[in-house]
C-alpha cells in the first residue's frame, strides 16, 4: 500500500496548530480574516484526512507508525509521534469534518464579536489538540492531548467570562473532568511498571493484552488489568460525562452553541469512547472491567435520558441527550460490541453537531433558550427547521436516518449477549429519546408562537450557518449506510474481524417501535394546536418532573458531599495552620522569650541579689557534680 | 567525579559577576535612578549570558563530566600532637566550585529569574541604589549556593542569601514587612543551623583525606569536600579510615544527621510543618524579592536535600523513603486545601508552593532517575511559575492596590495581556502539557510510583485539588463582572511584558522539549541512582 | 618545711620582660607627670602617652613573638621561658594573649579620646593611666606559672577596674555600677582564693606544674577537694568572666561605666579570665583521674567531670545571655548579655575533653581566634556605640534609628559588626564559631554544638534589631560627625573583621605555627 | 590529715561562709566591705594551716597569705573610697538602695 499521504500525516494537527500561532499573535490586527484561516486550516487538515483515508481503504492496511524521543529518562525513553490505523483514521475524518463546518457556521454566528480571533485561535488549539489525541500512537501522548482538548473546552466554555455561570461552567467542567483524568493518570502509572520496557505504545499494549497467555508472559495478573482497564475508564467516564461524573456537560452549555456542537457534541465527548476502544484489548481480557463499562453506559443512557425529559432549555436537553448517547456508546464497548460503539460515535457526531448547530442558529435568531418560549418556528425558518427535523429523527432512530442502524447495531448486540437488562435499557432510552426530542420539535418549531416579541425578531441565519446545517443534514441522513446489517465491510475494515452478522429483525422491529412510540406520545403530548405554555408532563407528574428537572439532585449532592465538606476542611486546617501550626512556633519563640524576660527578672539592681544567683549557680553545680555520678564520698 | 578545569573560571565569573554591578552602583550617586535600574538589570543579564554560554557549552556527551574550580582557600593545621600524636594535620575549606548536570539547570533559571525580578523591580519607588545592591549580592548567594561543592561553602553561601533577603524584605515590603523579614532570618537561620552542625558531624567524622603532593609528600586532611565524604561514607568498612575510631560514622549517627540535613532543607523547602513563615514573606514581601524567594530560594532546600541529603546518606534515605513520600502528600494535598480556602491571592500561591514542593519530594523518594528528574524538573518549572506569578501579582496590586479575591474580577477585559498570561501560569501550576508544569508532575509520579506505588496514588489527587485552587484563584481576578473603579486599569507596559513573556516562554520551552531540562540532569543524578543500586 | 630558693632575676631575663616592665615604669611615670604637670594643660596628653606606653609594649610582644615565630618555622624547639622561680612563663599562650590585651586596651585609650566632657571626667588623667596598670594585671593573669602570681594579676586587673568603672566620680550610675562590682568582684576573688587555697594544701606548692604533679600522683586520696577547689574556682572566675549564673553584676557594671571601659571589661578583663580558666583547666586539671574503663579504654573521670560542668557553664552562659538580650533596649546592657554568651561561646573550647576521641585538638587556636575576632567585632560595636549615644544623648538601641540615612558609613560598619557577631559568612565571628564548632563536633560534644548554634539563630534577633533600627526605622535627622580616633577604631576593627573572615588561613597557620599545648603549656625549660 | 588540720579548715570555712552571709544579707554597705574581709581572712587562715599542718608543709602558704593581706587591704581601700564616692552622689549607705541600674 502506498504511504504518500500517510507519511505526511503529521501535519494534520500541525495545520491548525500554526493556525492558532497566528491567530495569537496576529489575531487583533487580522480581525475579520480570523473565520477565514479557521476555516482554511480545518479544510486543509480535512482534505489531508481524506488523502490519508484513501490509501487506508483496504481493510487489510498496515498500521502506519512513526515516533521521535520526547525526552530520555536514564533507561526509559518517551516518544512522542503518530499512529495510523483504520479507527483513528475514521476519527480524523469526523474531527475535521465537524471542525470545519463549526469554522464556517461560526464565522456567522459569531459576526460581530470583537473578540474572534480569540474565538478562532481556540477553535484551532481545539481541532490541533484533538487530532494529536486522535494521532497519539502511545497512552501518554493520548494523555496529553486530552488534557489540552480539556483545557480548551474550558477556555471556550468561559469564553463569555464576564457571565459568572460562564466562570462557573468552566471551572466545573475542568475540575470534574480532571477527577476523570487522575484516574486514566493512575492507569497510566500503573501501565508503565507493568509493561515491558515501560512502553506505552497502543501496539505494545495490543501485544500484551492480546490474551490470558500473553499477559501471564509478562506478569500482569487479571486482577491489574481489571484495575488498569477500570482507571481507564474513568477517564473516560470523565470525559465523556458518564455518570457520575456527567454533571459538567450540560453546564458546559454555557459556552458559545458552535462550541457545544464541535466539542462537548462531536468530538471531544467522544474521545472518552475513543479511548475505550483505542485501549479496548486491555479491557477485554477483563470482564469485570467489561461489565462495568456496560453496566455504567446503560445507566448513564437511560439516566440522562429521563432527565432530558424534563429540561427547558433546548440545549440542555440536546446536552443530556448527548450524556445519554455516549451512555449508548458505552454500553456497546461493554458488551464488546467495538464497531457499534465506534459506528455511533460516528454517525452521533454528526447528527449531533447538526442539531446543536440548529439550536445555535434558532437561539442566534431569537435570543432565548427556552424551548417553551419559542414556537411556530419553522414558518420562519424553514432551512433550520428541516435540517433540525432530520437531526431529531436520526437521533430518535427512525429509519433510514444514521442513528436508527447505529443504535440498532448496539440493541442488537445487547440482545445477542443475553443481556436482556441491557437490552431493555437501551429499548427504553430510545424511547425516552424519540419522546423528548418530539417534544423539543413540536413545542419549538410548530404550533403558534408563544411569545409574539420574540417571533416578530426571528429570521433564518445567514449562509454561512444553514450550508453547515446542509451539510450535516446529508451527513446525518447517508452516514448510517456505512454499515447496516446488511453490510460488514465497515466492522472489518474497523477492527479486522470477521463481519458479525447482527441482521435481526426482531430488534429492528423493537427498536423502531421505540423510536416511533416516543415520537407519537410526543406529537400527543406537543402537538400544534394545543395551549403551549404548560408542559404537559409536569402537569402530569409534577413530583417527578421536579426530580427530573433538578437532575436527580445529583449537583446538590455534590454540593453537600465534597465540596461543601472540602470547603470546611479547608477553613478548619486553616484555622490549624494559623492556631496550632504557627501557633506552635508563636508558643515555642514565646517560651525561649519568656525564658529571657524570667532571666531578667533577677536583674533588680540588687547587688546581693545577684550574690544569691551566684550562690544558686554554684549549689547547682554541686548537685550537678554529685549527678555526675562521683560524687565526694 | 572527574572534573573539567577550563582555562577560563567560569564559575568564578559566573557567581561574582553581580559583584561588578555593586561595584560600580557604590560609585553612582543614589539620585540617578535610571542608570541605577539600567546597571542592576545590565549586570544580571551579564550574569544570565555567562549561565547560558555555560549551558551552551555543556556537553552532555561526556557522561559525568562537569566544570570544576577548586582552589585552596583556608587549610588550617591542626593541633593533634596532645590527642594522636600525628602531626601535619589540616581543616581545609577549599573553594571547591562544580557546575553537574544537576545544578547547571538551576543556575540557569536562577539567572533568569533574576534577571526577570531585576526587571521588575523598576517597580522599587525608594532606595533604588541600596535596592540593587542587594538584589544582586543575593544573586551571589543564590548562585554560590548551587555550585559550591565544599560543604562550608555552601553553607556560608546558603547562610549569606539571609541576610540581603533580609533587607529586601524588612525595608521594602508591605506593612508588616520586619516582622516577615525576622520570622525569614530566624526560621532560616534554625534551618541552616541544624545543617551546619550536620556538616560538622559529617566533615569531622568522614571528612578526612589523605593527599600526597607533587613533592610526594603525605598530608593528612580533613575538609568538607563533598567528594570525599560521599567517598569515606561509602566505603563503608569505614575506618578504612587509617585505623582511627573517631572517623567512623555510625548508623544511629547517619540516621541523626539525616535527620537534621532533613529538617534544616525542609525549612527551606519549605516542609509541612515548618512552611509558616513563608506564608508571611509571600504575603508581605515586594513582589520581585518573592519572585526571587519563591523561584530560587526555596529551590534551594530542595537542591540540598538531593545534593548533600541523598548524596551523602542514600541508605538513610532509602530507609526513609516512605516518610519521605508522606510528607509529600501531605504537603501537596494540606498545600492544596489550604490554597482553596484563601481569600488573599498571594497566599493562594504561597500555598500552592508548599504543595508543589510536595512534588519534589515525591521525585525524592522515588529514589529513581524518573523522580529524582521529576524532582529538579518540578524545581525549574515551579521556579519559573511562581516567578511569573509574581511578577503579574506585582503588576495587579500595582494597578489596583489590592490582591484579595474578593475585590477583584474581571480583569480580563481591562488587562488582558496580564489576565492571559495568569491564566497561563496557572495552567501551568495546574500541570497542563505543554507547559512546564506537567512533566514535572508526571516524572515525579512516575518515579514514585515504582517505589510507592499507594503514595503516587494518593499524590495523584493532588493534582484534583492544583486544578481547583488554581482556578478558583485566577478565574476569580479575571474572569467574571469587573468592578467599576477598575474599568480604567491600562495593560502591562513593556518593561513588564518583557519579563513576563521570557518567563512565559520558559515554561512552555520546557513544557515541549522537557530534554532541555533532563538531558544536563541525567549526568547529574546517574551517579546518585547508581548509589542506590548498589546499596540495593 | 622547705625553705624557698629564691632565683634571682637574670639581666637576659629582663628583656623577656620588657612589655610588662614598660607598662610597669610607663605607669609609674604618667602618674608623677600627671601629679606635676600644670593644670593649664589638658590631660588628653597623658592619653596619647598611655597609647604610646601600650603600643611600645605591644612592639615588645610583637617583636618577641616574630622572634619565636622565625624559630618555630625553623625547626628549633620554641619552648617556655620561666622566670622567677617558675612563677612568671613567658610562652607563646601568654604572648599571643598579650597581644590581644594590649591591642584592646590601646582601642580603649583610642576610643576614649576626646569623647567626654571635663565635668563628666574629672580626673582624666588617671584614667587614662590606670589602665596601664589593669592590661598589666590582664598581662600577668595570662604569664602566670605560679598561683601567687596568678592572683596579683588578677586582682590588679580587678582592682583597677573597679576604680575605672567608677571614675565618672558625680555620675549615680557609674559609682553605682563601681561599687557593685568592687563588692561581688572581690567575693568572687575570695571564692578563687579559696579554691587555690586547697590547690596549696593538696600539694603544698602554688607552682601550677608542681600542683598538677602532685595532684596527678594523689588522686585517689585528694579526689573530694579536687573537686571542692574547681568548684570554688570556676565560680570566682565564672564571675569575672560573667558566665551565667555568675553573670548578673555585668549588666548593671556596663552600664555604669563609661563605655570605653565597658568595652575594656568586655574584652581584655573577660579575655584575661578566660586565660586563667584556660591555664588553670590545663595546668591542673587536665587529665586527671586517668583509669582505665571496661573496655581497656583509658579515661580520665575527673578531667572529664570539669569539662562537663564548664560546658554546662558555657551552655547556660548561651542561653541565658541570648534569652535575656531578647527584649533588652539599652545597647550597653544588650552588649552585656551578648558579653556573656560570648563568654559561653569562649567556655566550650576549654572544656572540650580533648583527651576522648578528637582529631581537632586545636582549641587554643580556636579560643584565641574566636576571642581575636570578638574583641575586634564588640571594640568596634563599642566605638559605634559612642558615636551614635554622643549624637542622640542616650543609649537606648532605638538611638540607632535611621542611622543609614544620616552615616551610610557608619551604619554598614555597623552591620558588618553585628553579622560578625551573629556569626554570618564572611566575617571573624563566622569562622570563629566554625572552628569551635568544628572542635565541639571532632571531641563528639554535639549537643554543645547544637546549643551554640540555636543560641546563634535566637541571637540573630536582636543583632538584626541592629539593623531593623539603622535601615527600616527613622530616627532624628542630620550628618554624624565622627571623631577622628574613634573613626580609625571602627575602621581598622572593619577591616579586621573582615579580613579575619577572608584570611583566616594566615591567622591560624600562623597561631599553629607557634603555640602547641604540650610545648606552651606543660614543658619546663627546653 | 591532722586533726589540727580539720580544725582550722573548719574554722575557715565557717569564717567563709559567714562572711558571705554578711555580703548577701546585711543592709549597710559597710558591713558587707567588712564581710569581704572577713571571707578573704578565713582563706588566709586556710592557706596557714595548710602551710604548718598541710601534707606536704611548704613556707608558700604564709608568702601567700601576706600577698593577700596586702591585696584585701588595697581592695578595701578602693572599695571604701567608691563608696564614698556613691555616699556623695546618693546620701545613703544601704547596699539595697543602690538599684538605679536594673534589668
Amino acid at each position: 500500500m502506498e504511504t504518500v499521504f500517510s507519511q505526511y500525516a503529521w501535519a494534520i494537527p500541525t495545520i491548525p496548530l500554526l493556525a492558532f500561532l497566528v491567530l495569537t499573535a496576529l489575531g487583533r490586527q487580522i480581525k475579520g480574516a480570523a473565520s477565514l484561516l479557521g476555516l482554511l486550516s480545518s479544510l486543509a487538515a480535512l482534505v489531508l484526512s481524506v488523502l490519508v483515508l484513501t490509501e487506508r481503504w483496504s481493510p487489510d492496511a498496515e498500521v502506519y507508525s512513526h515516533s521521535i524521543d520526547w525526552v530520555n529518562l536514564g533507561e526509559v525513553t518517551l516518544r512522542v509521534g503518530y499512529e495510523l490505523t483504520n479507527l483513528n483514521v475514521l476519527m480524523l475524518i469526523v474531527v475535521t469534518i465537524v471542525s470545519t463546518l463549526v469554522n464556517l457556521y461560526a464565522k456567522g454566528y459569531m459576526e460581530g464579536d470583537d473578540r474572534q480571533h480569540v474565538f478562532f485561535a481556540y477553535i484551532a488549539l481545539f481541532t490541533s489538540s484533538m487530532l494529536g489525541l486522535v494521532v497519539s500512537p502511545n497512552l501518554l501522548q493520548l494523555y496529553m492531548f486530552w488534557e489540552l482538548v480539556g483545557a480548551c473546552s474550558f477556555l471556550l466554555i468561559g469564553f463569555w467570562y464576564d457571565r459568572p455561570a460562564a466562570r462557573a461552567a468552566a471551572k466545573k467542567a475542568f475540575i470534574v473532568t480532571r477527577i476523570g483524568d487522575v484516574g486514566l493518570l493512575i492507569a497510566i502509572l500503573l501501565l508503565f511498571w507493568q509493561m515491558p520496557d515501560h512502553s506505552l505504545d497502543f501496539s505494545v499494549i495490543q501485544t500484551v493484552f492480546q490474551s490470558g497467555d500473553s499477559l501471564a508472559q509478562h506478569g500482569i495478573t487479571a486482577g491489574i488489568a481489571t484495575w488498569i482497564a477500570s482507571l481507564i475508564f474513568i477517564g473516560a467516564m470523565g470525559k465523556s460525562g458518564q455518570f457520575p461524573l456527567h454533571t459538567w456537560l450540560p453546564d458546559a452549555m454555557e459556552g458559545p452553541t458552535p462550541i457545544s456542537a464541535l466539542i462537548h457534541a462531536a468530538t471531544m465527548v467522544a474521545a472518552g469512547v475513543y479511548l475505550v476502544a483505542r485501549t479496548f484489548s486491555i479491557f477485554h481480557v477483563s470482564p469485570t472491567a467489561m461489565a462495568i463499562v456496560a453496566g455504567i453506559g446503560g445507566f448513564t443512557a437511560i439516566f440522562a435520558a429521563t432527565i432530558g425529559l424534563a429540561q427547558r432549555d433546548i440545549k440542555r436537553i440536546l446536552a443530556y441527550s448527548t450524556v445519554s448517547q455516549l451512555g449508548y456508546m458505552m454500553m456497546a464497548l461493554g458488551l464488546g460490541a467495538v464497531t457499534a460503539g465506534v459506528f455511533h460515535l460516528f454517525t452521533h457526531a454528526f447528527f449531533k453537531a447538526l442539531l446543536f448547530l440548529g439550536a445555535g442558529s434558532v437561539i442566534h435568531a431569537v435570543h432565548t433558550q427556552d424551548i417553551f418560549q419559542m414556537g411556530g418556528l419553522g414558518r420562519k425558518m424553514k432551512v433550520t427547521t428541516w435540517t433540525f427535523a432530520i437531526g431529531a429523527m436520526a437521533l430518535s432512530g427512525i429509519p433510514p436516518f444514521s442513528g436508527f442502524w447505529s443504535k440498532d447495531a448496539i440493541l442488537a448486540a445487547a440482545w445477542e449477549q443475553d443481556h436482556k437488562l441491557l437490552f431493555v435499557i437501551g429499548v427504553l432510552a430510545a424511547f425516552f429519546t424519540a419522546f423528548y426530542m418530539a417534544r423539543l420539535f413540536f413545542v419549538a418549531f410548530t404550533g403558534k408562537p408563544a411569545d409574539d416579541q420574540i417571533y416578530q425578531q426571528a429570521h433564518e441565519s445567514p449562509s454561512s450557518m444553514t450550508i453547515p446545517l446542509v451539510v450535516l443534514a446529508v451527513l446525518a441522513l447517508i452516514a448510517g449506510f456505512v454499515y447496516t446489517p446488511f453490510n460488514g465491510q465497515f466492522g472489518i475494515w474497523l477492527t479486522g474481524e470477521p463481519a458479525e452478522d447482527h441482521a435481526n429483525v426482531l430488534v429492528m422491529i423493537i427498536s423502531v417501535a421505540a423510536g416511533v412510540c416516543g415520537v407519537l406520545l410526543g406529537y400527543v403530548l406537543y402537538r400544534p394546536g394545543q395551549s403551549q405554555r404548560v408542559d404537559k408532563l409536569e402537569q402530569a407528574a409534577a413530583p417527578l418532573f421536579r426530580v427530573l428537572e433538578r437532575k436527580y439532585y445529583i449537583d446538590e449532592l455534590y454540593n453537600w458531599l465534597i465540596v461543601r465538606p472540602l470547603r470546611v476542611i479547608g477553613k478548619g486546617l486553616d484555622i490549624i495552620d494559623r492556631y496550632v501550626v504557627d501557633g506552635l512556633v508563636r508558643f515555642i519563640s514565646a517560651f525561649v522569650d519568656g525564658w529571657g524576660r524570667t532571666s531578667t527578672r533577677v536583674q533588680n539592681g540588687q547587688l546581693q541579689t545577684y550574690g544569691i544567683v551566684s550562690l544558686f549557680g554554684f549549689v547547682a553545680l554541686v548537685l550537678l557534680m554529685l549527678a555526675l555520678g562521683r560524687g565526694f564520698w | 567525579m572527574v572534573g573539567q578545569i577550563s582555562s577560563i573560571p567560569w564559575l568564578s565569573l559566573l557567581t561574582f559577576s553581580p559583584l561588578l554591578g555593586v561595584l560600580i552602583l557604590l560609585l553612582i550617586p543614589k539620585e540617578r535612578v535610571f542608570a541605577i535600574r539600567t546597571i542592576g538589570i545590565v549586570t544580571t543579564f551579564i550574569s544570565l549570558i555567562i549561565a547560558v554560554v555555560i549551558y551552551a557549552g555543556y556537553d552532555a556527551s561526556k557522561q559525568g563530566n562537569t566544570l570544576l574550580e577548586k582552589f585552596d582557600w583556608i587549610s588550617i593545621p591542626l593541633n593533634l600532637d596532645v590527642a594522636k600524636g600525628i602531626q601535619s594535620w589540616t581543616l581545609d575549606i577549599p573553594y571547591h566550585l562544580a557546575l553537574d548536570g544537576l545544578s547547571l539547570p538551576l543556575v540557569v533559571m536562577t539567572t533568569i529569574v533574576a534577571a526577570m525580578s531585576a526587571l521588575a523591580s523598576v517597580s522599587i519607588r525608594k532606595r533604588q541604589k541600596t535596592y540593587f545592591i542587594l538584589l544582586l549580592l543575593l544573586e551571589v548567594g543564590m548562585l554560590g549556593v548551587f555550585m559550591a561543592r565544599d560543604l562550608f561553602l555552601f553553607f556560608a553561601f546558603f547562610e549569606w542569601t539571609l541576610v540581603p533577603t533580609f533587607f529586601l524584605i524588612g525595608i521594602w515590603g508591605l506593612a508588616n514587612r520586619e516582622r516577615a523579614a525576622n520570622h525569614f532570618l530566624l526560621y532560616n537561620g534554625l534551618g541552616s543551623a541544624l545543617m551546619f552542625v550536620a556538616f560538622a558531624i559529617l566533615v569531622a567524622t568522614a571528612g578526612f583525606d589523605q593527599i600526597t603532593d607533587t613533592s610526594g609528600a603525605v598530608k593528612f586532611v580533613y575538609s568538607g569536600d563533598l567528594y570525599t565524604i560521599v567517598n569515606h561514607l561509602q566505603s563503608s568498612g569505614a575506618a578504612a579510615n587509617l585505623g582511627h575510631s573517631p572517623f567512623f560514622l555510625s548508623e544511629g549517627w547517619r540516621m541523626g544527621t539525616f535527620v537534621l540535613l532533613l529538617i534544616a532543607f525542609g525549612i527551606k523547602l519549605p516542609l509541612f510543618p515548618f512552611h509558616t513563615w513563608m506564608l508571611k514573606v509571600h504575603a508581605e514581601a515586594p513582589t520581585p524579592v518573592v519572585m526571587l524567594h519563591s523561584g530560587v530560594l526555596l529551590k534551594m532546600g530542595a537542591y540540598g536535600l538531593i545534593q548533600f541529603g541523598m548524596v551523602l546518606l542514600p541508605q538513610q534515605l532509602a530507609d526513609w523513603a516512605t516518610v519521605l513520600a508522606v510528607l509529600g502528600i501531605i504537603n501537596i494535598l494540606y498545600g492544596a486545601i489550604l490554597a482553596f480556602v484563601q481569600t488573599e491571592f498571594r497566599l493562594v500561591l504561597a500555598y500552592s508552593s508548599i504543595s508543589h514542593m510536595g512534588f519534589v519530594l515525591f521525585g525524592i523518594a522515588a529514589m529513581n532517575e524518573i523522580g529524582l528528574q521529576g524532582a529538579v524538573m518540578q524545581m525549574v518549572s515551579h521556579g519559573f511559575i511562581s516567578a511569573l506569578f509574581f511578577l503579574l501579582v506585582g503588576s495587579l496590586s500595582e494597578r489596583t492596590g489590592t490582591t484579595r479575591l474578593d475585590e477583584l474580577g474581571g480583569l480580563a477585559k481591562r488587562i488582558p495581556f496580564i489576565s492571559a498570561l495568569l491564566l497561563i501560569a496557572g495552567l501551568a501550576s495546574l500541570g497542563l502539557p505543554g507547559l512546564s508544569g506537567f512533566p514535572a508532575e508526571l516524572f515525579s509520579l512516575l518515579g514514585l510510583y515504582g517505589n510507592l506505588p499507594w503514595a503516587a496514588t494518593i499524590g495523584a489527587f493532588g493534582v484534583i485539588l492544583s486544578a481547583v485552587y488554581v482556578l478558583r484563584g485566577v478565574l476569580a481576578i479575571t474572569f467574571g463582572p469587573i468592578a467599576a473603579h477598575h474599568q480604567q486599569l491600562k495593560d502591562a507596559r513593556l518593561v513588564e511584558a518583557v519579563p513576563a513573556i521570557v518567563l512565559t516562554a520558559c515554561i512552555v520551552l520546557i513544557g515541549l522539549f522537557p530534554s532541555l531540562v533532563t538531558a544536563p540532569v541525567e549526568y547529574g543524578v546517574s551517579h546518585i541512582i547508581d548509589m542506590f543500586k548498589v546499596g540495593g | 618545711m622547705d625553705t624557698i630558693t629564691v632565683q634571682p632575676l637574670q639581666w637576659s631575663e629582663l628583656s623577656a620582660l620588657a612589655p610588662e616592665l614598660t607598662l610597669v615604669i610607663a605607669a609609674v611615670l604618667i602618674s608623677l607627670i600627671d601629679l606635676l604637670l600644670p593644670k593649664r594643660i589638658h590631660r588628653e596628653w597623658i592619653g596619647i602617652l598611655s597609647l604610646a606606653s601600650v603600643l611600645f609594649s605591644l612592639y615588645f610582644v610583637v617583636s618577641t613573638l616574630a622572634d619565636r615565630y622565625t624559630q618555630a618555622v625553623g625547626g628549633e624547639a620554641v619552648g617556655a621561658l620561666q622566670l622567677l622561680n617558675q612563677s612568671y612563663r613567658v610562652d607563646d599562650f601568654a604572648l599571643l594573649l598579650k597581644v590581644l590585651f594590649l591591642v584592646g586596651t590601646a582601642f580603649v585609650i583610642l576610643i576614649s579620646m576626646g569623647s567626654m566632657k571635663d565635668d563628666e571626667l574629672p580626673h582624666r588623667g588617671e584614667y587614662y593611666y590606670l589602665l596601664l596598670p589593669a592590661a598589666l594585671g590582664g598581662m600577668m593573669m595570662a604569664s602566670s606559672g605560679d598561683l601567687i602570681t596568678l592572683y596579683v594579676g588578677l586582682e590588679l586587673l580587678s582592682i583597677t577596674s573597679y576604680i575605672l568603672v567608677g571614675m565618672k566620680k558625680n555620675d549615680r550610675r557609674s559609682t553605682e555600677g563601681a561599687f557593685k562590682y568592687a563588692v561581688l568582684g572581690s567575693v568572687a576573688s575570695a571564692f578563687i582564693l579559696y579554691g587555690m587555697s586547697f590547690l596549696y594544701g593538696m600539694s603544698g606548692s602554688t607552682n601550677l606544674i608542681d600542683i598538677a604533679q602532685s595532684l596527678t600522683t594523689h588522686v585517689a586520696a585528694f579526689q573530694p577537694l579536687i573537686y571542692v577547689s574547681f568548684l570554688l574556682l570556676i565560680v570566682g572566675l565564672g564571675f569575672k568572666i560573667a558566665a551565667a549564673p555568675f553573670h548578673a553584676w555585668s549588666p548593671d557594671v556596663y552600664q555604669g561605666a563609661p563605655t570605653p571601659i565597658t568595652a575594656f571589661l568586655a574584652v581584655v578583663a573577660k579575655g584575661a579570665s578566660l586565660a586563667v580558666v584556660f591555664r588553670i583547666i590545663f595546668n591542673v586539671f587536665f587529665g586527671l583521674g586517668a583509669e582505665s574503663d571496661t573496655e581497656g579504654q583509658r579515661v580520665f573521670s575527673i578531667y572529664n567531670d570539669v569539662t562537663i560542668m564548664l560546658l554546662a557553664i558555657a551552655a547556660l552562659s548561651m542561653v541565658v545571655g541570648t534569652t535575656m538580650a531578647l527584649r533588652q533596649k539599652n545597647v550597653k546592657r544588650l552588649l552585656a548579655l551578648s558579653g556573656i554568651a560570648n563568654a559561653g561561646y569562649l567556655l566550650v573550647p576549654i572544656g572540650l575533653n580533648i583527651l576522648g576521641n578528637t582529631i581537632n585538638a586545636s582549641v587554643f587556636n580556636a579560643f584565641w581566634y574566636y576571642l581575636a575576632a570578638y574583641l575586634f567585632t564588640t571594640i568596634g560595636a563599642f566605638a559605634v556605640l559612642m558615636v551614635v549615644s554622643r549624637v542622640v544623648g542616650h543609649e537606648e538601641l532605638k538611638g540607632f534609628a535611621g542611622l543609614y540615612h544620616r552615616s551610610p558609613w557608619l551604619a554598614v560598619a555597623m552591620t558588618v559588626f553585628v553579622l560578625s557577631l551573629a556569626g554570618i559568612p564572611i566575617t571573624a565571628g563566622f569562622f570563629g564559631k566554625l572552628y569551635i564548632i568544628v572542635g565541639a563536633v571532632a571531641a563528639h560534644s554535639i549537643w554543645i554544638a547544637i546549643v551554640m548554634m540555636l543560641t546563634s539563630v535566637i541571637s540573630f534577633y536582636f543583632y538584626f534589631g541592629f539593623i531593623r533600627q539603622m535601615y527600616m526605622r527613622h530616627g532624628q535627622e542630620g550628618k554624624i560627625t565622627v571623631l577622628a580616633p574613634q573613626g580609625s577604631v571602627i575602621a581598622i576593627c572593619v577591616l579586621f573583621v573582615l579580613g579575619f573572615g577572608l584570611f583566616p588561613n594566615e591567622v591560624m597557620g600562623w597561631l599553629n605555627t607557634l603555640f602547641s599545648i604540650p610545648g606552651d603549656l606543660f614543658t619546663l625549660t627546653p | 590529715m591532722s586533726t589540727m588540720l580539720a580544725s582550722f579548715l573548719t574554722l575557715a570555712a565557717i569564717l567563709f561562709c559567714i562572711g558571705l552571709y554578711g555580703v548577701l544579707t546585711k543592709r549597710s554597705a559597710v558591713i558587707v566591705l567588712l564581710s569581704i574581709e572577713l571571707m578573704l581572712n578565713a582563706v588566709n587562715l586556710n592557706l596557714v594551716a595548710f602551710s604548718k599542718y598541710g601534707v606536704v608543709p611548704s613556707l608558700k602558704g604564709q608568702v601567700f597569705s601576706l600577698f593577700n593581706i596586702a591585696i584585701a587591704a588595697a581592695e578595701a581601700a578602693v572599695g571604701v573610697a567608691i563608696l564614698i564616692a556613691l555616699y556623695r552622689n546618693r546620701g545613703t549607705a544601704n547596699v539595697d538602695e543602690y538599684d538605679d541600674l536594673r534589668r
